[in-house]
């Protein structure tokens, strides 16, 4: 038995993004240890280049055929790069540039450790990066683990604060509750099905006689890591207090790349693997997606504080996401209203993505001048800061799908269309009514940032130059997609044809 | 792009730029705002006036004389070019039902690809419907502006102000030029959200907040309905094209249904009985130029997508609701009036007489016919004009008296302030829908058009909605007299003998007097409005009466 | 060996863990919990894969390997979690860490 | 001359607004400006009359502009779809039509309203609004004129409308009474309420012939009888709140709220006379329906004996004017109703004169005295003598006594109404039983003309003065307008001799009653009224001073004097059930409309309050919720 | 039951009622590890929940040893029992939980609990009974998990997995140290 037999081929190249990312986290880690303290906030630079030459792989990856790698036979692979999973990995890995921007200051603000934040971080893209291309149960199971594990400790990592180790406890038991319940999912499809690797549980689910009671029960509870990481009721109940407790990169962090990951995981378990059950747990989707955006959406109506707003509205926007997949519970069973799904799915991500994190990015801005992030706060802020006060409205404008924020709205528009192409007026119909009532929270915030000011004048606090640079990149995206959202429209399209 | 495109293309591209200048130099912002507006002003007026030379006098405002008959229709309806065979063929083009479909053709046309993945085309037109409202919303953009030069709302921001009447106009020119469902829609919402700014921040009490708050929620639940309209229509048509637009690919029930969220969609920008009560009080709330805006144009959007969307698209449904559209219509005359009657405070009362007024429009939509299709144009273009001039009136009494209740004003205006009491008298009867004056003709058209509906319709039905409708209209007038009875009549009450009020300015005149002048000229010669419109109405309706 | 008697088992044990996470009030109790979730999964899968005989991959044994590891992992991690909690509030009771919520200042 | 016809409703409208606008600017007032244009009009109108006279039968069109509204459907009349391409042929179609009827009408419209400019120069010397005064009496004026020239139904209905709203403005120029702007606004809606009615008339009429063309309209072979039945019936309720008829009559005696120019520009030539006018321009398809002739007939009726009993008790001098001026137009509708085309449309003449030369020397009293109420005159014969004569040439014409004017034409009226009574065929087709009802009531009414003409000339002129205040004859300017009033008022009567009439007002229907003294007839009615006059006189004389209208019960006299009551039923049983429907309307909006908008607002925030409950920051519960969650959804999945 | 599983062709299940041995002896574990699972639960005394729960962890690695899953089973004994127990006892004394009887070891969240834990359970039961009614493992002909067969497998078709994991404990390691750690005054820059 040679070394070559026992082990299985490797394509490097295929994992090139995982890997850089991964080697950049061990740098940054043993780097830091070698950095004098006033030199540690190199581990954002350093990091960030590592997360930009991924990137940069990663689109380079894009332009080529698809990649397999882990294969246990030539068509069952457990690690698949195609463009699926790459257009995954963009919006990962290009929402982590953002938020490793937005961590400059806040390391320094709230005395995180620099080293062991950027590792965790990009420990935690490493889970993201190997979620969207992992073919198989095992692989989606650990990589939704090495997504968490390190969030957990990030999220606690304010050390100071106690509400920061709370909001760590809080994830971390939902979380393991939630992952328990993904693996008796798991063993129970396993059981059914007698295998692990998507493609063969797609086939085996394909025969009628695995129509069982079990095998329903079984899907639907593995989806519930997945809705957990992607906030869907009713396990989203931590998001709120996370939010709030953890430092706010990292919630802005969790609210995008954790939840990609959950997204992309979720997709592919539902297209790929459980897509002969697309019946069952089309309209558990559907459901899930109306209950995720309605609690969202009147829960947010009732906040005062900025980032647990943002957190319900995260919880809602994620209901917006989920939408889609909901589809496939009118039974019209076409392949490719589920494909156009697919793809809508893929539009709103990328661009709550790049308005999500540029929100986020101005309630950082203002953070820094009044840390308790009342929305009172925010009153009069466009007196004090007007640059700062238009793009934190853009950006809301976005979230709440109004233009001049186009963007938001065609975010919006591909849901609705995916829901209309396939013939499910009633949730089309509900979503439209809670686009109304998140309008509520989000026009008042905005308005109120144009208001008089409660506070007095003081010295002006610039923003620091990364989160600047941080929202110069989410505004010029959102921008940009609102003029021409064909980009991701076609990316999204491209994407969505890989499988 | 030929020129036709240049100027077409400035539309959208004049107020935005004037938006950016206006923050950039905030000094100069109205003046800014005054010249870009005045220069959207004289570009629709080109086109216009080109649009009217392609027609070679066979229509347009100027037939005096006998025409020949066998002048070429194509040329007719949007100035040459076109497809002459869907107007040609006219009533046997639509099969089951008199509805027809709109020519988006000829040289007044930008089609530019934008959405390709699903199938959306930046395609702007100017029709022979929309071109009397883009001159309409570029003429009060323009006279607002003029307005805040020396009326500057309280609220200070003039930059601000400016910028956003601006963007407002881009929405306006862009929701009427639009010939794509998904183009009309963004434009649609580009609006909502200067009008929610203008309300909230320029707003006149401590209300201005709540009522911003419901325009737009409110509108936005509509607009929110109306993109599941039309995403169901682009995708059972395959086109988000108007020129696609012809209720082929839907089936009845599926037309049922779109055309119930363009209903709602619609009737709440309109607005319609019982979708109106966003109206009150963001027209109480609004500052002056904000009310002249939502009334003269806003409210337009609704009723003209209805027209050039609703009804081609769902040939089949436009005839299943007509009837509850109609009797919604009859509902909103006859209660806005009653409304008005008890209504204390004059903004309201012009706020309610708009739900009136529409209902007038809706209700010659209901009735599928060109007559009525028509007067909702007609009407719109009057209603328009003449609740701009009365909420500018107003909103100069609100200025001068610090109130628009009628009783704290108690009369006697006319005595007090001769010129500015003259003209309210003078539109609040243009508003009661006088013969020789704009208004008459939206009402009297949708009555006859009543009197006679499209084939299949319920005419006993439409007779009594006719009547019912001519009962509003005397209520109508009932309730404006009354208000001149109580604001400008009798004398002038003690509280305000010693107070020097003044009477109307340069700026004032400058602003109402186009106003005026097209109200009465529009009275005298409808044809201004018809003699454009009337083509691609026949068209629309493929020659139903 | 009937399969169903592990997967009984495996159902018991689970609901077993479940009601401790949710009945307890000492994090590490819950914790404990978890792990009889946790636990309850494994024989399934162990249960299942000498059931399929899956000798080529060993999906169930792997996947149950796997699994005590992460547990190890996630325990470790919650662990100190957990201290951090008590190194704040003196606490490990769970009922007592609720300074995140979302219930109005007034009533607190 | 007939294609500048335009010219006649265009110049006095045109000048309206050059007095409007100019008004105090002009040199001599607002008044040059209108006066100007009332001068040309009436050179233009009187110079339409000599082609117009030389073929009164025939309708000479010029029309300018046609705006496509829509079409009519179906087999349509493509007489206008060469203008219109495109939409099927319904066109607005402005033009003028120029006959008989008209070419006089016109004049006459013209003559009065410079008499009435003239007349108020003096009347209103000293008043603040005189721009708007005059240009609204011009622009009235013009509207009446377009009226009768119009060629298009929808032209006439501007006319018409515009008319309302010019007699709104006017009765309303005490702007500061608040009287007077209620009698306006009722004015307005009354007759606006008619006109609705109108509108719908002209619908009816336009959509059955394809063409709102008047020349289309009266060609009756093309309209079916239901139509044309509907479609008068429908005209009716226009003509009878314009012409004041039962039961739209109680706006008119209240507009003497006005001033007294106005008053005689209203109820002589304009406004009042347009009802009248609208039957007889579309008389073909008037008489092609008896039923609308019957209901004309009845109304009639009732009209001219209820206003002629309220005007025997008015104390205001104006409303008995006002009621009589009903009363008279009862007359000119009960006329043609009965197919006295000619005599009809001869009393509209005489009455124009007679009756807007009372006015103008009621004027003349009122502005010399400074009170409406004969309680408050009498004796004014000595110092007002040139008054006096003209007021009695106009009273004589109002009684009816020969050879003023008014006596022919009223007595061709009795002769048309008795010849269908005594069998002859009406050319409207109405039965023998109204022509007896209608003769009936009409020598009824003579005597009651007769009672209360001489009550009002006595109590006014004759009998002791209340006061010995200086009073002065008036001025030139209001002088002359009496004058030039008294010759029409006394002697137009001759045009019922001669043939004259039936020569210019052909009647456009075969076997209508023309005009010819009968004088057996005429010498019962002229008993009737010698008989009263004399009874009135000699209760006068017997009771010096005092009304002779007092020998009536008082409670009759309350009843009378307030119009029967019809006013009161009005306001009891719309005006104010409307204005309370109005309140609980807002409330309704208020409440229930906007409530429910609110109160889905209240609600999502509600629930939005009831959601939060859960997030209660036991991590506990979160995990309960969420295992609940997933149990639930996979027992929901699992049982098929 | 299954029918993909027919494929394999393992012999038709015996009925119920007749227990072979290594039945039985699956029934004893599996009632010892559901007992004392129980008592994992409901003891009011941190340290002895701790004990139970290595009583239920034996129990199963029992029963992984029955269904031949050699490697699963020793590695049970050794991580489970060997260190996650400990970590757990120590976590006890560090948060100086009451080591002794307790009463207030439950939340008011019981009665909930109870009814969700019953559910869950009963929901399953009811599933894989349903489902896997008929299924026979073949304990004599099932292929032996041992270190050898499970390292093959792992190191031929779970590779991935096996990489990603190793970042998991790597940031499991660092997280724990770091929340551990008292914050560095060095880091106050």
């Amino acid at each position: 038995m040679t070394l070559v037999s026992v082990t299985q081929s490797v394509n490097l190249v295929a994992l090139l993004p995982a890997l850089i990312v991964a080697g950049t986290a061990l740098l940054v880690l043993v780097a830091d240890l070698f950095w004098a303290p006033a030199q540690r906030w190199l581990s954002v630079p350093l990091s960030l280049a590592g997360v930009v030459v991924a990137l940069v792989s990663a689109f380079a990856l894009a332009r080529a055929t698809p990649r397999a790698t882990f294969c246990l036979s030539p068509g069952a692979c457990s690690y698949v790069e195609d463009r699926f999973a790459v257009a995954f990995q963009v919006i990962v890995l290009a929402s982590t540039v953002v938020v490793l921007l937005l961590g400059r200051h806040e390391l320094a603000d709230s005395r995180l450790p620099a080293g062991e934040y950027h590792f965790l971080l990009l420990a935690s893209v490493v889970g993201a990066l190997t979620m969207a291309s992992s073919r198989d149960l095992l692989s989606l199971l650990v990589s939704l683990e090495v997504v968490s594990l390190p969030a957990f400790v990030l999220v606690g990592l304010r050390r100071d604060d106690a509400r920061s180790a709370e909001a760590a406890l809080k994830f971390f038991l939902i979380s393991v509750i939630a992952t328990a319940v993904t693996l008796m999912g798991m063993s129970l499809v396993y059981g059914v099905t007698g295998s692990l690797q998507l493609d063969q549980v797609a086939t085996a689910l394909s025969d009628p006689a695995t129509r069982q009671p079990v095998t329903s029960a079984a899907i639907v509870l593995t989806l519930a890591g997945f809705a957990f990481k992607v906030s869907a009721v009713p396990f989203h109940a931590w998001v709120p207090d996370t939010y709030q407790g953890a430092p706010v990169p990292v919630a802005a962090f969790l609210s995008v790349v954790s939840k990609t990951a959950g997204f992309a995981g979720l997709v592919l378990l539902l297209m790929v693997g459980f897509r002969p059950y697309a019946d069952v747990w089309g309209p558990v989707l559907a459901v899930l997606a109306v209950l995720t955006m309605t609690a969202g959406n009147l829960v947010a109506l009732r906040q005062r504080h900025a980032v647990r707003l943002l957190a319900w509205s995260s919880v809602a926007q994620a209901g917006y996401i989920l939408v889609p997949l909901g589809v496939a519970a009118s039974g019209y069973g076409r392949t490719n209203a589920l494909g156009a799904a697919e793809s809508a799915l893929l539009v709103y991500l990328a661009i709550y993505a790049a308005m999500n994190l540029g929100a986020f990015a101005c309630v950082i801005a203002v953070g820094r001048r009044s840390p308790g992030q009342l929305l009172g706060d925010y009153r009069g802020l466009a007196s004090r800061q007007p640059l700062l006060a238009v793009v934190l409205a853009f950006f809301l404008a976005a979230l709440a799908g109004l233009p001049p924020a186009v963007a938001g709205l065609f975010a919006k528009l591909t849901v609705f269309r995916a829901v209309i192409d396939g013939h499910l007026p009633w949730l089309a119909a509900v979503m439209a009514v809670n686009t109304v009532i998140a309008l509520y929270y989000y026009a008042t915030w905005a308005f109120a940032l144009f208001g008089p000011t409660t506070l007095e004048p003081a010295a002006a606090r610039t923003v620091p130059s990364f989160v600047t640079g941080a929202i110069a990149v989410t505004a010029t995206v959102t921008v940009v997609l609102s003029v021409y959202p064909e980009w991701v429209l076609r990316a999204a399209d491209l994407a969505t044809r890989a499988h | 792009m030929s020129w036709q495109q240049v100027f077409l293309v400035g539309l959208l591209v004049l107020p935005a730029l004037g938006a950016v200048l206006a923050l950039a130099l905030p000094r100069q912002a109205v003046k800014v705002g005054v010249a870009t507006s005045g220069l959207t002003l004289v570009d629709i007026g080109v086109l216009l006036f080109a649009w009217l030379g392609a027609k070679t006098g066979t229509y347009g405002w100027f037939a005096f004389a006998p025409i020949k008959p066998g002048g070429k229709l194509q040329g007719l309806v949007y100035g040459g070019g076109g497809c002459p065979a869907l107007v040609k063929t006219g009533p046997q083009f639509v099969s089951n039902t008199d509805i027809g479909r709109l020519c988006y053709g000829g040289e007044f046309r930008v089609d530019a690809p934008w959405l390709h993945s699903i199938g959306v085309r930046f395609h702007l037109a100017i029709t022979g419907i929309s071109l009397p409202l883009l001159v309409l919303s570029a003429l009060l953009v323009f006279l607002c502006l003029v307005y805040t030069v020396s009326h500057p709302p309280a609220g200070g921001r003039l930059p601000a102000l400016v910028a956003l009447v601006l963007l407002l106009e881009v929405g306006m020119m862009g929701t009427f030029l639009a010939a794509d469902l998904i183009v009309f829609f963004v434009f649609f919402e580009v609006v909502l959200v200067p009008m929610y700014f203008l309300i909230g921040i320029w707003g006149g009490s401590d209300r201005k907040q709540y009522a911003a708050t419901k325009f737009i929620l409110y509108t936005l639940l509509g607009s929110a309905f109306m993109l599941l309209g039309f995403l169901g229509i682009g995708l059972g048509h395959g086109s988000f094209d108007f020129s696609a637009l012809s209720g082929n690919g839907l089936s009845h029930r599926t037309q049922d249904l779109i055309f119930l969220s363009l209903l709602v969609a619609f009737g709440i920008k309109t607005p319609m009985w019982p979708l109106h009560t966003w109206l009150p009080d963001a027209h109480t709330e609004a500052p002056t130029i904000g009310s002249v805006l939502l009334a003269g144009v806003l409210l337009k959007m609704g009723t003209y997508g209805l027209i050039v969307i609703a009804l081609p698209a769902l040939p089949l449904a436009a005839h299943d609701f007509a009837p509850y559209l109609g009797v919604l219509a009859v509902i909103g005359i006859v209660y806005g009036s009653l409304v008005c009657l008890a209504q204390r405070s004059l903004k309201r009362l012009i706020a309610f007489s708009s739900v009136g007024h529409m209902g007038f429009v809706l209700l010659g939509i209901s009735t599928l016919t060109t007559t009525g299709i028509n007067g909702a144009l007609i009407g719109n273009v009057a209603h328009g004009l003449i609740t701009g001039l009365l909420f500018f009136l107003v909103g100069s009494l609100k200025d001068r008296y610090h109130t628009d209740v009628i009783d704290e004003i108690g009369g006697g205006a006319q005595a007090k302030l001769p010129y500015l009491g003259g003209l309210l008298g003078f539109t609040a009867i243009a508003s009661l829908g006088l013969p020789g004056l704009a208004g008459f003709w939206g009402e009297m058209l949708a009555l006859l058009g009543a009197y006679h509906p499209a084939a299949g319709l319920n005419r006993g039905l439409y007779l009594g909605l006719m009547t019912a409708g001519g009962i509003g209209a005397v209520l109508t007038a009932a309730y404006l007299l009354w208000m001149l009875l109580r604001v400008n009549q009798g004398v002038v009450p003690p509280q305000w003998r010693a107070v020097r009020l003044p009477d109307v300015s340069l700026v004032e005149l400058v602003v109402w007097t186009p106003l005026v002048v097209l109200t009465l000229a529009i009275g005298v010669y409808p044809r201004i409005v018809l003699g454009i419109s009337a083509a691609a109405v026949s068209a629309l309706t493929g020659g139903s009466p | 060996m009937h399969l169903v008697y592990p997967l009984v088992v495996a159902s018991l044990l689970f609901g077993i863990g479940v009601y401790g996470v949710l009945a307890r009030r000492n994090l590490v109790l819950v914790l404990m919990s978890v792990e009889l979730m946790l636990n309850a999964v494994n024989l399934n899968l162990v249960a299942f894969d000498a059931w399929w005989r899956d000798t080529a991959l060993h999906s169930g044994q792997v996947f149950a390997l796997f699994v005590i590891v992460i547990a190890a992992a996630e325990l470790g991690v919650g662990l100190s979690i957990v201290l951090s909690v008590f190194r704040h509030r003196s606490t490990v009771n769970i009922d007592e860490i609720d300074q995140l919520s979302d219930r109005d200042p007034v009533t607190r | 001359m007939s294609p500048v016809a335009w010219l006649v409703p265009v110049a006095p409208a045109f000048f309206a607004f050059v007095a409007l606008l100019l008004g105090r600017r002009l040199p001599g007032g607002p008044a040059v400006a209108t006066l100007l244009g009332t001068v040309v009009t009436t050179v233009v109108a009187i110079g339409l009359l000599p082609s117009a006279m030389q073929h009164p039968a025939r309708t000479s069109i010029h029309s300018w502009v046609y705006t496509p509204i829509g079409s009519t459907g179906g087999a349509m009349a493509r007489r206008y779809a060469d203008y219109a391409p495109g939409t099927g042929g319904l066109t607005l179609h402005v033009g003028t039509s120029v006959n008989g009827l008209s070419a006089l009408l016109a004049v006459m419209v013209c003559v009065v309203s410079l008499l009435v400019q003239v007349y108020s120069i003096g009347y209103l010397h000293g008043d603040r609004r005189l721009p708007s005064y005059f240009a609204w009496v011009s622009l009235f004026t013009a509207a009446m004129l377009l009226v009768v020239l119009a060629s298009d139904l929808f032209e006439l209905y501007v006319g018409w409308e515009v008319m309302g709203i010019c007699s709104y403005l006017l009765v309303g120029h005490y702007r500061e009474s608040r009287g007077a702007g209620l009698a306006a606004i009722k004015a307005f809606l009354v007759t606006r309420l008619g006109d609705v009615a109108f509108l719908f008339g002209i619908f009816t009429l336009g959509v059955g012939a394809h063409s709102f063309a008047i020349a289309d309209v009266t060609r009756v072979s093309g309209l079916s009888h239901g139509t044309v039945v509907a479609g008068t019936l429908l005209l009716l309720g226009g003509v009878a709140g314009k012409s004041a008829q039962f039961p739209l009559q109680t706006w008119l005696p209240d507009a003497m709220a006005g001033p007294t120019p106005v008053s005689a520009l209203i109820h002589a030539a304009t406004m009042v006379a347009a009802g009248v006018f609208v039957v007889a321009r579309l008389y073909p398809d008037f008489a092609a329906s008896p039923v609308t002739m019957t209901v004309l007939a009845l109304a009639a009726v009732v009209t001219m004996l209820l206003s002629a009993l309220a005007a025997l008790v008015q104390d205001d001098l104006k409303r008995v004017l006002a009621w009589s001026t009903v009363s008279q137009l009862a007359y000119m509708t009960a006329g043609l109703a009965v197919g006295g085309y000619q005599p009809a449309l001869f009393h509209l003449l005489n009455h124009a004169a007679f009756k807007a030369l009372l006015f103008l020397a009621a004027g003349s009293v009122l502005h010399a005295v400074g009170t409406n109420l004969m309680s408050e005159m009498g004796g004014l014969w000595r110092r007002m003598p040139l008054t006096f004569v003209t007021f009695l040439v106009g009273a004589l014409a109002l009684a009816g006594v020969p050879p003023f004017s008014g006596a022919f034409s009223k007595d061709a009226i009795l002769d048309a109404a008795r010849s269908v009574a005594s069998g002859s065929r009406a050319a409207t087709g109405v039965g023998s039983w109204v022509g007896v009802i209608v003769y009936a009531a009409g020598l009824l009414t003579v005597v009651l003309t007769a009672l209360y003409t001489t009550r009002m000339v006595a109590r006014t002129f004759l009998g002791p003065r209340h006061d010995d205040a200086a009073l002065d004859e008036s001025s030139f300017a209001m002088g002359a307008p009496l004058v030039v009033l008294a010759v029409p008022a006394a002697a137009l009567g001759v045009l019922g001799f001669h043939g004259l009439l039936p020569t210019w007002l052909p009647s456009p229907v075969p076997g209508t009653f023309g005009v010819a003294p009968a004088w057996g007839p005429l010498l019962v009615t002229l008993a009737l009224v010698a008989v009263s006059v004399v009874a009135v006189l000699l209760v006068v004389r017997a009771r010096p001073g005092q009304d002779p209208a007092a020998l009536l019960a008082t409670p009759l006299r309350g009843a009378l004097e307030s119009g029967l009551g019809v006013d009161t039923a009005y306001r009891r049983g719309i005006v104010l059930p409307v204005m309370a429907l109005g309140r609980s309307m807002l409330a309704f909006d208020r409440d229930v409309v906007d409530g429910t908008v609110n109160g889905a607002g209240r609600a999502a925030r509600w629930a939005g309050g009831v959601a939060k409950l859960s997030q209660n920051g036991n991590v506990q519960l979160y995990a309960s919720g969420m295992l609940i969650g997933a149990v639930v959804i996979a027992i929901v999945v699992a049982v098929p | 039951m299954i029918a993909a599983a027919a494929l394999i062709g393992h012999p038709t299940a015996p009925s119920y009622a007749s227990w072979h041995g290594a039945e039985a002896l699956f029934a004893c574990l599996g009632v010892m590890a559901v007992g004392s699972a129980l008592l994992v639960v409901t003891a009011r005394n941190v340290v002895h929940a701790a004990l139970w729960l290595v009583v239920t962890l034996g129990a199963l690695a029992g029963g992984y040893l029955l269904m031949t899953a050699e490697l699963v089973a020793w590695v049970q004994v050794l991580i489970y029992i060997g260190a996650v127990v400990v970590l757990l006892l120590f976590a006890t004394m560090l948060t100086r939980a009451p080591i002794g009887k307790t009463l207030d070891l439950d939340s008011d969240n019981k009665v909930l609990a109870a009814i969700v834990g019953l559910a869950t359970a009963a929901t399953l039961v009811f599933l894989v009974i349903d489902a896997f009614k008929g299924g026979w493992v073949d304990v004599q002909h099932v292929p032996v998990g041992s270190a050898q067969g499970d390292g093959a497998a792992v190191f031929r078709s779970w590779v991935l997995p096996f990489e990603v994991v190793s970042v998991l404990l790597l940031a499991a390691l660092v997280g724990a140290i770091v929340l551990v750690r008292k914050p560095d005054p060095a880091e106050d820059d």
